[in-house]
């Protein structure tokens, strides 16, 4: 079996008016195969398009890593050996009438927005008059004026107005306060004690960043030269011991 | 003409919006029936292709505009297009608002795919868009403007088509669904 | 009439000023003689008391007016206060300039964690709200006017309703305006 030539992403980038458009396209080109297509080369041009313009923002960037994720999930289905009935997951139809819902909503839209501009350019040659009143008409007479507004109404806009909108929650990804200065100092009074110990006691008890971040500061002990470790198999126990000057006092 | 269609043709003439039909009853005094009758008088003055000025009946009004005929001119003369054209994201944007509307910026972006910052806050600044209140979650939602259906010639929004119309037709939606799939096939054949 | 005539006319139409026979003639392309006949069939049509609009020569050109025939109804449709519903952008606006008065552009903003150009320029418009000197940052600052206190039915400005009977948290010490301007930056991160 041959080798697929690489495909040439041959598209400029400016003329898509977003992922759904640009995937459209993608997608109804008859000289191309979706599974030949480097779906990576086109996040990265997307994404790459999108800084340029000067509109990358979270939403945009999140909105577009769902649709690709949604066509890769597709094309790896694809590209799948067609064994039956051990699939998990949406079969390939499925997942295709998922994309393809999107795509057919925006692409009603495309549509519409074609036909509102084809509107307005007709409707083009229509002026309004846009003249100030005479100015006898000018004023608009208060004693003419009746109440019509009801007063309640700025109560409760301002009611609304002071309801503080529910806090997004950030706790899971609020960073605990943990330093490599206190790891250092950590790892340091730990050796400072017994001269050698296991790393899992050093984080007993942490959550993951604390974890990495005491791995780093134990490099940064071997880098100084205060200590060294040793992990005699995969996964297996790091035991760290001081060496240098400290751990030469802790010995005599 | 008679007074009642005089006095209709100034006030459309002084109005600057569109004037509905009870508005321009309760100005003149009049029944509806009568202004309606007025309304018809003026639009054999004004009929298409005649006149420099046409009646035209748009965003649940009547008003008074010129006819294309002069548009050359009136653009020498005031030295300014009538209404700048609208950016591909911009009509997609507003395409959007006109037939989801009320809806919100997020939601907006969903249907594009991409964030709809500006060209939402320029459809603000030229006025074919506004405000609607807050989605329960704070969200500013926006509907279209009179201006909106002024400038695009409608009577009113549900003069708009019918939103399914622009739908792709069955024939290209199954090629679609078969683009999508075709890859797929060939694999399982080898 | 002929095509020029109905150029002509749709000029005069959309000029808010009178417009001089050299400058019609530019923006037509035409002689100034042509211009003269068209102006000439125009008279015909704008014949006074026979129509709702008039033509008149006066100093610097030609204009298009109304027939004093339809002042009063023109009164009635114009000068009397224009009270569509008011949009939730706009009651909000109106809310925070009669509560917090006076208040600035940029403040109402902050409050409503949005932009409100198009808003407060409605209700400056329609005489609701009117400029009350300036901040000592030199932004202009806003207040409510005669009228809205007619609209609303007050008999004065202390007769706005108690915003207690609508506080989300009534027990909260300190000043309405720290409160707003606190809640708008949290709504303005949403």
């Amino acid at each position: 079996m041959s080798m697929p030539a690489p495909l040439e992403l041959e598209m400029d980038l400016e003329v898509f008016q977003g992922p759904f458009d640009l995937l459209l396209t993608l997608v109804l080109r008859e000289e191309v195969d979706l599974l030949e297509v480097q779906l990576a080369d086109v996040v990265l041009a997307y994404i790459d398009h999108l800084e340029r313009a000067g509109e990358l923002d979270l939403e945009a960037a999140t909105e577009f890593l769902v649709l690709i994720a949604a066509l890769l999930e597709l094309k790896s289905r694809l590209m799948l050996p067609g064994e039956q009935g051990e699939r998990e997951g949406p079969e390939p139809g499925e997942a295709a009438d998922e994309l393809l819902a999107r795509m057919l909503e925006y692409s009603r839209y495309k549509s519409a927005a074609a036909y509102l501009r084809s509107r307005l350019e007709q409707e083009g040659g229509f002026r309004y008059r846009a003249a100030p009143l005479p100015p006898p008409l000018r004023r608009v007479s208060v004693d003419l004026a009746e109440p019509v507004y009801d007063p309640a109404l700025l109560g409760e806009a301002i009611g609304s107005l002071l309801r503080t909108p529910p806090r997004l929650e950030l706790e899971h990804i609020a960073r605990p306060q943990v330093s490599i200065e206190q790891r250092l100092s950590h790892l340091r009074s730990l050796l400072g004690r017994r001269s050698s110990f296991v790393f899992d006691e050093a984080v007993k008890g942490a959550d993951r960043l604390t974890e990495a971040v005491t791995l780093f500061a134990l490099l940064e002990l071997y880098k100084a030269g205060e200590a060294e470790w040793e992990q005699p198999e995969a996964f297996g126990k790091i035991t760290v011991r001081a060496c240098g000057p400290s751990a030469r006092a802790v010995e005599g | 003409m008679n007074e009642l269609a005089r006095v209709v043709e100034a006030l459309l003439f002084l109005s600057a919006e569109p004037v509905s039909l009870d508005r321009l009853a309760d100005a003149c005094e009049s029944s509806e029936a009568e202004v309606i009758e007025s309304l018809a008088r003026l639009r054999e003055h004004y009929a298409e292709g005649y006149r420099g000025v046409v009646l035209r009946e748009v965003a649940g009004g009547f008003t008074l505009a010129t006819d294309p005929v002069a548009e050359k001119a009136a653009r020498r003369l005031l030295s300014r297009p009538r209404t700048p054209p609208l950016t591909p994201a911009q009509a997609e944007c507003l395409a959007i608002v006109a037939y989801l509307q009320p809806v919100s910026r997020p939601e907006v972006a969903r249907v594009r795919g991409v964030s709809s910052e500006s060209a939402v806050g320029t459809l603000l600044e030229r006025g074919l868009i506004e405000e609607s209140g807050r989605s329960r979650f704070g969200a500013v939602l926006y509907r279209t403007t009179e201006l909106f259906q002024k400038l695009f010639g409608l009577e009113a929004l549900d003069a708009l088509p019918d939103v399914s119309g622009f739908d792709p037709s069955p024939d290209e939606e199954s090629r679609l669904r078969e683009r999508l799939l075709k890859a797929g096939e060939a694999r399982a054949q080898v």
